[in-house]
């Protein structure tokens, strides 16, 4: 048995698989299928200030190897994530990270705000990249200021671990992660979803309420690996990589990349057990390389 | 309803039935161990093998629960290319399939239940009739189709009770769609459970309203997960808003919906 | 049999289905195997100032419902193409489009003035947005400027119709849109390949020679239409869509969107015969909808 | 050799003749007309259906042309998903071909012709000889594989010469890889034609070009579009700098390789 264990700043967690959020709920729902507490760490699904609706239906149209999705944060907002399903899911052995997501500045901070007390949230993902809301959210995330501006306000706000979720919506991506890095963020995961769309031909219609909406899955896999090997290179802190992860192979070509941990979303959707056989994969990949830890992979690529 | 627990089981494909070209029955056992607990609506999420351009599960409603044979029927309409591979399963091979999910439809005691199919959507209501008929009530059937031919396990639904019928055409039982039937204002009926095309469920939903009956109807919205997580496949309510389809559903009391009926 | 025919500035197009640049040879290489006159018009593989050998092997990989390339625009030059090639194609009844690459701006404009003359050359397409060169290409597609620069430069070279070839790497492709129209471009396509990247994990070795290269197929046809939806709106001069159009049913996804032709690029490598079976598609689905011109569904998504 | 004018058909799987579980023959017919002229040492790019994650089609080896029973006959080992989609075809399914494609083997009418192959590289090889054969030559093979029981088609090459044999554990033949075999340092040949697993190509060129033994070999490039359009499967040459595999070979001369032997 290899060494799974990774650091995010000054976060451990138990090997490097965590789940994406808004593709696996509070954990609760995946409970009878696997094991949660054998996760590296939950990211729980986009928290706002407010209560919110999200989009109207339809939401969701299958593309090749893929799927967009234009939910818009649906949620219950932080107040009511604090009392009551935060209490049902602080004792997982598990980190539990809580996805941060707004339309104002002042939106992230009363979110951070209200979450640096609790003890057993391991962690902040500053969301700049949702592209379902129609104010805040990715716009953030596509230029340098916009990110600065939010990093620098939830940096204030929150104690803890803060990472920044990055969008692929951008000429490069380094610049973001660097001004992120500025502003004082922890750690960096990338990538967020794509912009896209789909039409209904016979129809002619959009496929989705919101017309466009973030496309997920194995397809856009080879853009986020280039992204998070640019992305390594470029910062100082810790890369949490994602995009179209399906497997443990997949999670390694992110690693060998230069992330140091990763999150499985839309794959929960196909195989909500993924995360579990991927935890196995990397485990045996270590044992027949010959690798005592998981950390001798990050960043190995020999390019 | 209990709440039944989800599990991820591959299953071997036994007898795979064809009606026609575009319907097919397969029969499943589980490649170890016993069927879990369902309940009739619920629904399971398959893992379509051998299919180039389908990425998602696909939900198909849990038609029986064979408990002697150890059997899971599951009743496909080749409807895409996810369906179509599914549709043209051989038997011996396997299938990932995660089950059950959801919530079914309500089991009345109380006055006679009139189940309402089309197409497809006949398959829940043979697993909701054949549970009514073990607890001893006597479920009638009310199923519509587009011609004779596309009248699925009729056999099935005759030895569970009185069958009604409707075809567009004219060419098995009452001439045009399920609503035309008099069955449906025959002031006899207590509670309806519906599954069928959207605007089949519709308007029975509009007849049931005027009539004073009590219904409930089987959404399929789409979905990705089938499990609450993804947020895709929801409908608004009267009461809660958003609501997922694929956990609060697929059956719903159309009191709950904002149908404009 | 409705009327299929379309308009890319003064250039007409017997109809909208065309073939990508580097996916189709010259044409002939396809001749066994469709009747080459039935198509709107071809875009003939990057032609370059100088001959060049391209990137070593290995130059592609397959992805989920795409692939990655590097080929990195071997040609023989445009010398080799005006004396060799275009006599041996320039009776062919459809449109004969070349694509023009280049390192600087000089070596665009030299090729633009060496095609300049031929009268069977039906339009030039500049391409600013190649992902597999070490200098020029996708550089000049990411800035207006520079996009600016490299289109009215080729505009004072070449009289013909223009047609400016946009990347997908970049932040806001309106905006690069909107600089290649005023720079003089005729019509714009879009989308070119987008930078990903591949790793054998067993190995720990990138899949190219080249770590990255261009991701196309069906995977990324969402971001491509939700591009083209976007610049459509934006711009005034003709679209031409592409980005993982496989049959009749996606390309009509373009159209519908905004898209006044397409082009058929890594589907030739899956089905040769891919373009000839859309176009029977088109005509069919027009008359399905009983109109009379392709013209008719230009836009005409309902959104 | 003439350029045979491509074709894109599709083909009906009437025997898929399994070895073990990692190899197939598939052997096929057009769905209409008659196969088309191939030499041998050319290749079919044969679109994969029901495999969900096989986007381009997969260059297989021509084996056989049985023109009596209008036939194609394609060796598959069961390497990724894309050809164990083709291991598992069942009779009767559809398959679309394109053939016949790129430059096969120089027939050499002059002294006589060894042909060596390893694991599925014999795929090619047995269509070589039966050509060979019909012409009036005598040739003469050198196969090699793991174990005896990798050793594929070997009753059908006794059939057409004199079969050498070695495997890697000594099960069958010659035990080691076929470079240990004393018929290629015989002198007695004048031609090799080779495909197999690169080392082995690379090991049978390196003692071909030391003994002065005209030698070609079949490529395998990873290739997208098979008919000299993407550019993807070159190799350098020593006299065209990057060459496409799939128009100017496969098969290839080894005095035309950069290849360091």
């Amino acid at each position: 048995m290899a060494n799974l264990s990774v650091n995010i700043g000054n976060l451990r967690l138990k090997n490097p698989v965590m789940t994406a959020s808004g593709t696996f709920g509070y954990g609760e729902e995946f409970a009878d299928l696997i094991d949660l507490n054998q996760l590296g760490g939950i990211i729980v699904k986009g928290t706002t200030r407010m209560p919110r609706q999200g989009n109207p239906y339809p939401r969701m149209v299958e593309t090749p190897s893929g799927m967009l999705n234009a939910v818009g944060l649906q949620n219950k907002g932080v107040d009511y994530f604090v009392e009551h399903i935060y209490p049902r899911i602080c004792d997982l052995d598990t980190a539990i990270i809580v996805n941060v997501s707004g339309s104002t500045i002042d939106d992230y901070v009363a979110v951070c705000e209200r979450l640096n007390p609790l003890d057993k949230v391991a962690a902040v993902e500053i969301n700049i990249s949702c592209p379902n809301v129609k104010q805040g959210g990715m716009t953030f995330g596509t230029t340098c200021t916009g990110a600065q501006s939010v990093v620098s306000a939830c940096r204030k706000a929150y104690d803890g671990t803060m990472i920044v979720k990055l969008t692929p919506n951008v000429t490069d991506v380094t610049e973001i992660a660097r001004a992120a890095q500025e502003a004082g963020a922890d750690a960096l995961s990338l990538t967020n979803t794509f912009l896209g769309m789909a039409i209904d031909v016979e129809r002619q219609t959009p496929c989705l309420s919101t017309i466009t909406g973030g496309l997920s899955g194995p397809c856009i896999r080879p853009i986020a690996v280039r992204m998070v090997w640019q992305v390594a290179k470029a910062v100082n802190v810790p890369v949490i990589g994602l995009g179209g992860i399906m497997n443990g192979r997949d999670a390694l070509e992110f690693i060998l990349a230069g992330a140091t941990a990763v999150q499985f979303g839309t794959a929960n959707f196909v195989d909500p057990q993924a995360t579990i056989k991927a935890i196995g994969y990397i485990n045996d990949y270590l044992d027949r390389h010959g690798l005592d830890s998981v950390n001798q992979l990050i960043g190995a690529l020999k390019a | 309803m209990t709440e039944n627990k989800k599990h991820i089981l591959d299953f071997t494909v036994r007898q795979n039935l064809r009606f026609g070209t575009n319907y097919a029955l397969l029969k499943l056992m589980p490649a170890c161990g016993e069927l879990p607990p369902c309940e009739p609506g619920q629904f399971a999420q398959v893992l379509v093998p051998n299919s180039k351009n389908t990425f998602l599960r696909r939900p198909i409603s849990i038609c029986n629960i064979d408990r002697n044979e150890n059997l899971l029927w599951l009743l496909v309409r080749r409807a895409g290319e996810g369906t179509a591979a599914l549709c043209d399963l051989h038997e011996g091979e396997t299938l990932n399939v995660m089950l059950p999910l959801g919530h079914g439809f309500t089991l009345h005691r109380d006055g006679t239940m009139l189940l309402v199919g089309g197409g497809v959507g006949v398959a829940p209501l043979f697993m909701l009739g054949k549970v009514l008929k073990e607890q001893g009530m006597q479920p009638e059937f009310l199923l519509g189709a587009r011609t004779q031919a596309d009248l699925l396990m009729l056999g099935h639904f005759n030895d569970l009770g009185t069958v009604h019928i409707t075809t567009d055409d004219g060419s098995a039982g009452v001439h045009g769609v399920v609503t035309k039937h008099p069955v449906l204002t025959s002031g006899n009926m207590a509670h309806i459970a519906c599954c069928g095309p959207m605007p089949m469920m519709r308007a029975v939903a509009a007849l049931a309203r005027q009539q004073g009956i009590d219904c409930e109807v089987s959404l399929e919205n789409l979905m990705a997960c089938g499990m609450g997580a993804c947020l895709c496949c929801v409908e608004d309510t009267a009461d809660a808003g958003n609501v997922c389809v694929c956990t609060e559903g697929p059956v719903f009391n159309i009191n709950r919906l904002k149908w404009q009926i």
